[in-house]
């Protein structure tokens, strides 16, 4: 309860941070350029732009795999500097060990903490049957289609219990129909799980499906153009007039660059 | 070139052998080159083995080799004749340090370079001598490049190889002489000259004349003088002093093959069975270049 | 059905090599003791069948094959782990074994003697020595290519080190090494002969050898026969291992 | 700046491995003409050098090899190609491939003698073996492993069988073949030394075979260290033409 | 003008095709069944249909790659049995080939013809203007992002100068944004050129977009379930009223079967 009021107080900081990669040409290329976002406990933040406007940096930056030129991220007031275990990163490829059954994957998170093999084993099973893959855990990955695998790699995450979600287009390789399925499962376990999700995804619809925020992201320099709410209800629909409403609104912020910025994307 | 085809300018006669002392009137004869009906090329080789083939096949038209390999061949068939000995004897039993008389070989290891061999048939004789069988030691067959290293480091008690490859552990000082090979079996043979029957029969006076001037090569060999070493550093990259400590044991007078002694030569053979049919010696040795009818 | 195909496949294929076989045979072109014929060397096969040598020597083999394989394999993988980790370790080891590899095991004969003696040990040496590089490099290339999406999942995990290597690099890289482990079987069990040289008194490359220094060329194409057969034995069996490893990892090429 | 990098870490490695060499000879353990020390060997590799031998050597080496070699390339990629394109013939010739690679090219000596004498004919026959078999091997590979889309595309532009092999499949397979070169070229190399020993008079090979009938292991050892050199350059010279393609082909892997 | 006033003729018409493909277990597997379809010149198909309903089987079909079990398909009147230059495929991952420069790999359809070389390169730079491409003339497939490559796919495939292009899910690899944009491309080259084009996706809007008829497909076994007119005027607007009334009534069509189908998507 003592959480819910926190609720308006800036969980995750992100202040003036720039990445700068160097160049072959020992030029470097600024990838993020002063961004500040301040992101609440248990909000689903969408990050949405076009291929190389630095979402994946700063979802790197976030999770600590990597840090920032300038600036600084801070959680629950704590600078970010490595990787941690409350902050889980699900790749878009998923990072399932090809090596490992299906149950033994989402084992992997917890086998780095002290805790038995039992309970290990109980709290996997339950993960599994939270993505509704119970009867697929001794499978392999690569005998389960892509929208399954997401659902393990998701199981994997929410196994070793994270207070953040860190998910890099997560359903990009994944048929639009498909897709439609587990951006579903995935709002479904937001609200079941109260974690803080972070959202890389270039489809608007997903965008406008999912988040409570949408940060809009431009390249060449990297950096958030603006920042767009959804006020609306759960479970949304997509072929509501409201829903369709917000859909136009990002068209149109992105539409404004559009003429220039089509060269780019090709 | 044509397998059978008479020598002449162009088609040298090719003759096979291995960098051993036992070869050196081949090394003077081709470095005198004093042929006059043809031209002598020698072609050397690593291993009997390969050698042997090389002659089977018909790639060269005569080799010095070990006459056990040479009847071996003739009694499978390859039409050859053995024309000349090599030299006589120069061959020694090395034996490491802890070794003192025959006997302390039992149980031993022993090395040779190949069963078809006259050092086979020379262990056999010592053993022999010493009331042991061959059964009493440990017989290895190893490359002779190998046997020194390995006495020296103990591997092995005892080798017989063809010169100068015992001469080595001894001017080393890592290996000892046991037996000379006149002890175990007087005027033995060994190393000997042959050639294969198309060559004699297609070049009778070259022939002659070559065995003619190998015999008088060997007659130079027998001086075992300076031009011999110098003539030698040229085919045998073997340091000075060992050269000379191998050319001790060896003899190179006497070369035509007498009944007498290669009977001695197929008893053993068959005694040890190393052949069960070694060729006659009216089919195998011919003493008509030698001796030059 | 698919074993019955192959079966034929390989009596047609074997049927027509012998018969080009007997016809040079019988043209009389070569004489029968340089190239013997099919019956000569059936007839000798099954001498050696018969008395039981075979057996021997082919058990001979297999021991001194196997320690050298598999302590080669140990080894090439352990040292590769450790270079292919570190990769600046890997830098200066690189170019030893670059100029090393080319390097025939016949040439190392008088060292092996020295420091190996004969018999076993230099058959074991040699073939260790034709395995150790091909597993070696291939641990240390497989590591490297190791995806960077599991060591990000790894830190991301909070694993140590430890866990790192055995639970994540390791199993990563195992289809290269896999591959290398089968590149470096055929390799070696080509030298088997050359290691059988060296005072070797058993086993079927002294058999071959042997034979050559016999003449008795029969007996060196059956030897040749035996020893193509084990060695397509052991490729038969790694092959095996190789497609179920692949298949457990999800590897889905080599699949037709 | 990178070929700085490099040469400190060969200069380093070479160093710290004669450095071992140093130590060990100068123990005493082993017998000076048993073990030479690096000295005594840079010496006879002087001296080789000065009296052009070596040049001659090598030279004599490569021309073998590199007919060898050049040849048992193109028989491989085009009797793979043939065989790799009709599968149904491929079954056929598989067993006896399968049986006849594991065999040691020493063994066949006899034969090879008798089928193509002595001196240069047998060395390059024996590198032709060498590096015959992992070309056809991987040109039947990379033939099977062709992207059926490519096959579709020519199909579906009407393209002719003969532009099909020429335009789509050989340069498809042309990656997975140029690997086969690369390891050919290795494992072709080794077998210089073992093809050099059939009536050979000179070359690298013959060179260090001679040194050891002659018991002269300082001229076995520089053998050994121009034989692993040339090795080397032969590899970073295939190295780089692989990359070339690779790049061109748009392969990614192998970048880092 | 005489074409126009056949445009009301069946081009391609497919009878009663039915594709059985034999599996390891000995049944049969039902990837078509009974799919009738009238084709008129011109037209602009979409198939849309979830993973497995049969739309890559029926491309093939049509492109000659495979026989029908039963059924026939019939081009002008004439019975399809081969591949033809008439009717190029584009492929998902494009099937160009790497070891060719873009120029190259556009002027691959014309070497089968007999062409003399400066008209290849000159018909070759013509389409490759259409896509904007000139300036990566020399550059290999590899050097170029997924929508070039598949812009040189189409420059390619046209530069044969075929009656029917048949596509299978050819932007389903590109970000969503990059996929706009060539969807607006391929629109453009369509109205100019004048093609038959049937198109393979799993993506509704851009079915919508597209497409002037779309033929919705349902898996399990795959059969044509419905086929709907897009009576929208080009260029389409994927925010007017109009366009989404259309996405809804699809959403609608696969709706009905949502609950027992997302099992199979995922
Ligand atoms: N490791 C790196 N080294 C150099 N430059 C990099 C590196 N990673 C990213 N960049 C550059 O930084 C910019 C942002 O890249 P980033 O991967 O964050 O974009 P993105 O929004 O994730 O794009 P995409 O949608 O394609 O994944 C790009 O211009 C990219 O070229
Ligand atoms: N070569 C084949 N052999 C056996 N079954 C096949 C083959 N190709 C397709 N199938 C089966 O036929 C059905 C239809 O496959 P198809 O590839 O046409 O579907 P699709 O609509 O193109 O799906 P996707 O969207 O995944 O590409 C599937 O059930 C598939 O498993
Ligand atoms: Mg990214
Ligand atoms: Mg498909």
């Amino acid at each position: 309860m003592f959480k819910m009021d926190q609720n308006n107080e800036s969980f995750i900081t992100i202040e003036g941070v720039t990445k700068n990669y160097p160049r072959n040409d020992k030029t470097q290329s600024l990838a993020l350029d002063k961004v500040d976002l301040s992101i609440k406990k248990g909000e689903f933040i969408c990050l949405l732009g076009p291929s190389g406007c630095g979402k994946t940096t700063l979802l790197n930056l976030i999770g600590g795999f990597s840090k920032p030129t300038t600036g600084k991220i801070l959680i629950d007031g704590e600078l970010v500097d490595k990787p941690s275990v409350d902050r889980i990163t699900i790749f878009q490829n998923y990072g399932l060990l090809p090596w490992r059954s299906v149950i033994k994957n989402v084992e992997l998170g917890l086998e780095a903490k002290k805790i038995s093999k039992e309970e290990r084993k109980t709290i996997a099973e339950e993960y599994l049957s939270l993505v509704g893959l119970t009867d697929f855990s001794k499978h392999h990955p690569s005998e389960l289609s892509g929208g399954m695998q997401q659902r393990v790699a998701i199981a994997r995450a929410l196994a070793a219990d994270p207070d953040i979600l860190l998910m890099d287009e997560p359903f990009g390789a994944l048929d639009a129909m498909t897709r439609m399925g587990i951006q579903d499962e995935i709002q479904r376990i937001w609200s079941e799980k109260k974690k803080t999700i972070i959202f890389v995804t270039h489809d608007i619809e997903e965008a406008v499906f999912l988040a409570d925020r949408i940060v809009i992201m431009t390249p060449y320099p990297g950096k958030v153009k603006s920042i767009l709410k959804v006020p609306l209800a759960r479970k949304r629909d997509r072929t509501s007039i409201d829903f369709l409403k917000i859909r136009d609104k990002v068209f149109s912020e992105f539409e404004l660059k559009a003429p220039d910025c089509t060269e780019y994307y090709l | 070139k044509e397998k059978n085809a008479p020598v002449d300018e162009g088609n040298p006669i090719k003759i096979g052998y291995l960098p051993i002392t036992h070869a050196l009137p081949l090394f003077i004869q081709e470095d005198g080159a004093n042929l006059k009906s043809a031209k002598l090329e020698l072609v050397k080789f690593g291993s009997w083995a390969e050698l042997v083939e090389a002659l089977n096949a018909g790639e060269i038209d005569g080799a010095s080799m070990l006459v056990e390999l040479a009847m071996k061949s003739k009694e499978q068939g390859i039409g050859l004749k053995s024309v000349a000995l090599g030299h006589r004897d120069g061959n020694v039993v090395v034996v490491s340090e802890e070794i003192n008389k025959a006997s302390d070989l039992k149980g031993k290891t022993v090395s040779i370079p190949s069963k078809l061999s006259s050092h086979n048939i020379l262990l056999y004789q010592m053993l022999k001598e010493n009331n042991l069988k061959l059964s009493d030691v440990n017989v290895v067959e190893l490359p002779p490049a190998e046997m020194p290293a390995a006495l020296s480091d103990g591997r092995i008690s005892a080798y017989i190889v063809a010169e100068p490859f015992g001469a080595i552990s001894i001017s080393h000082g890592s290996g000892k002489v046991l037996y000379d090979s006149q002890e175990l079996w007087q005027d033995s043979l060994c190393c000997t000259l042959v050639l294969r029957d198309e060559f004699i029969n297609n070049n009778r006076l070259v022939a002659e004349e070559f065995v003619r001037e190998y015999v008088k090569a060997a007659e130079k060999a027998e001086q075992k003088d300076k031009d011999v070493y110098e003539v030698s550093s040229k085919y045998m990259k073997t340091k000075k002093d060992v050269l000379e400590l191998s050319l001790k044991f060896i003899s190179y007078k006497d070369l035509a093959i007498r009944k007498e002694e290669y009977q001695v030569l197929t008893d053993y053979m068959k005694e040890m069975g190393l052949s069960e049919n070694p060729p006659a010696y009216e089919d195998f040795i011919d003493n008509s270049l030698i001796q030059g009818e | 059905m698919n074993i019955i195909k192959k079966s034929f496949h390989v009596l047609v294929s074997i049927s027509v090599l012998v018969g080009i076989w007997q016809i040079v045979c019988a043209t009389g072109r070569y004489e029968p003791s340089l190239l013997p014929s099919p019956m000569d060397v059936v007839r000798s096969m099954k001498e050696l069948l018969e008395d039981g040598t075979l057996i021997l020597h082919i058990q001979v083999s297999m021991t001194r094959f196997l320690i050298g394989y598999i302590t080669a394999s140990i080894a090439g993988i352990v040292l590769g782990l450790i270079l292919g980790w570190y990769q600046k370790l890997w830098a200066f080891i690189d170019p030893i074994v670059q100029v090393l590899r080319p390097i025939s095991p016949i040439a190392w004969f008088p060292f092996i003697v020295l420091w190996f003696g004969i018999g076993d040990a230099p058959a074991i040496v040699i073939i260790f020595i034709a395995a150790f590089y091909p597993v070696l490099l291939s641990t240390v290339n497989g590591i490297r290519k190791v995806d960077q999406v599991y060591l990000k999942v790894a830190q991301n995990f909070e694993m140590n080190q430890f866990q790192l290597l055995t639970k994540i690099v390791l199993p990563a890289a195992f289809p290269i090494i896999a591959n290398g482990l089968h590149m470096a079987l055929g390799s070696s069990w080509v030298f088997l002969v050359a290691g059988e040289m060296v005072g070797a008194q058993s086993g079927l490359g002294y058999l071959i050898i042997d034979a050559r220094n016999s003449l008795r060329l029969d007996l060196v194409l059956a030897g040749i026969i035996f020893i193509g057969l084990s060695g397509l034995i052991l490729d038969m069996i790694i092959k095996k291992v190789e497609k179920n490893i692949e298949s457990k990892w999800g590897v889905q090429n080599g699949s037709k």
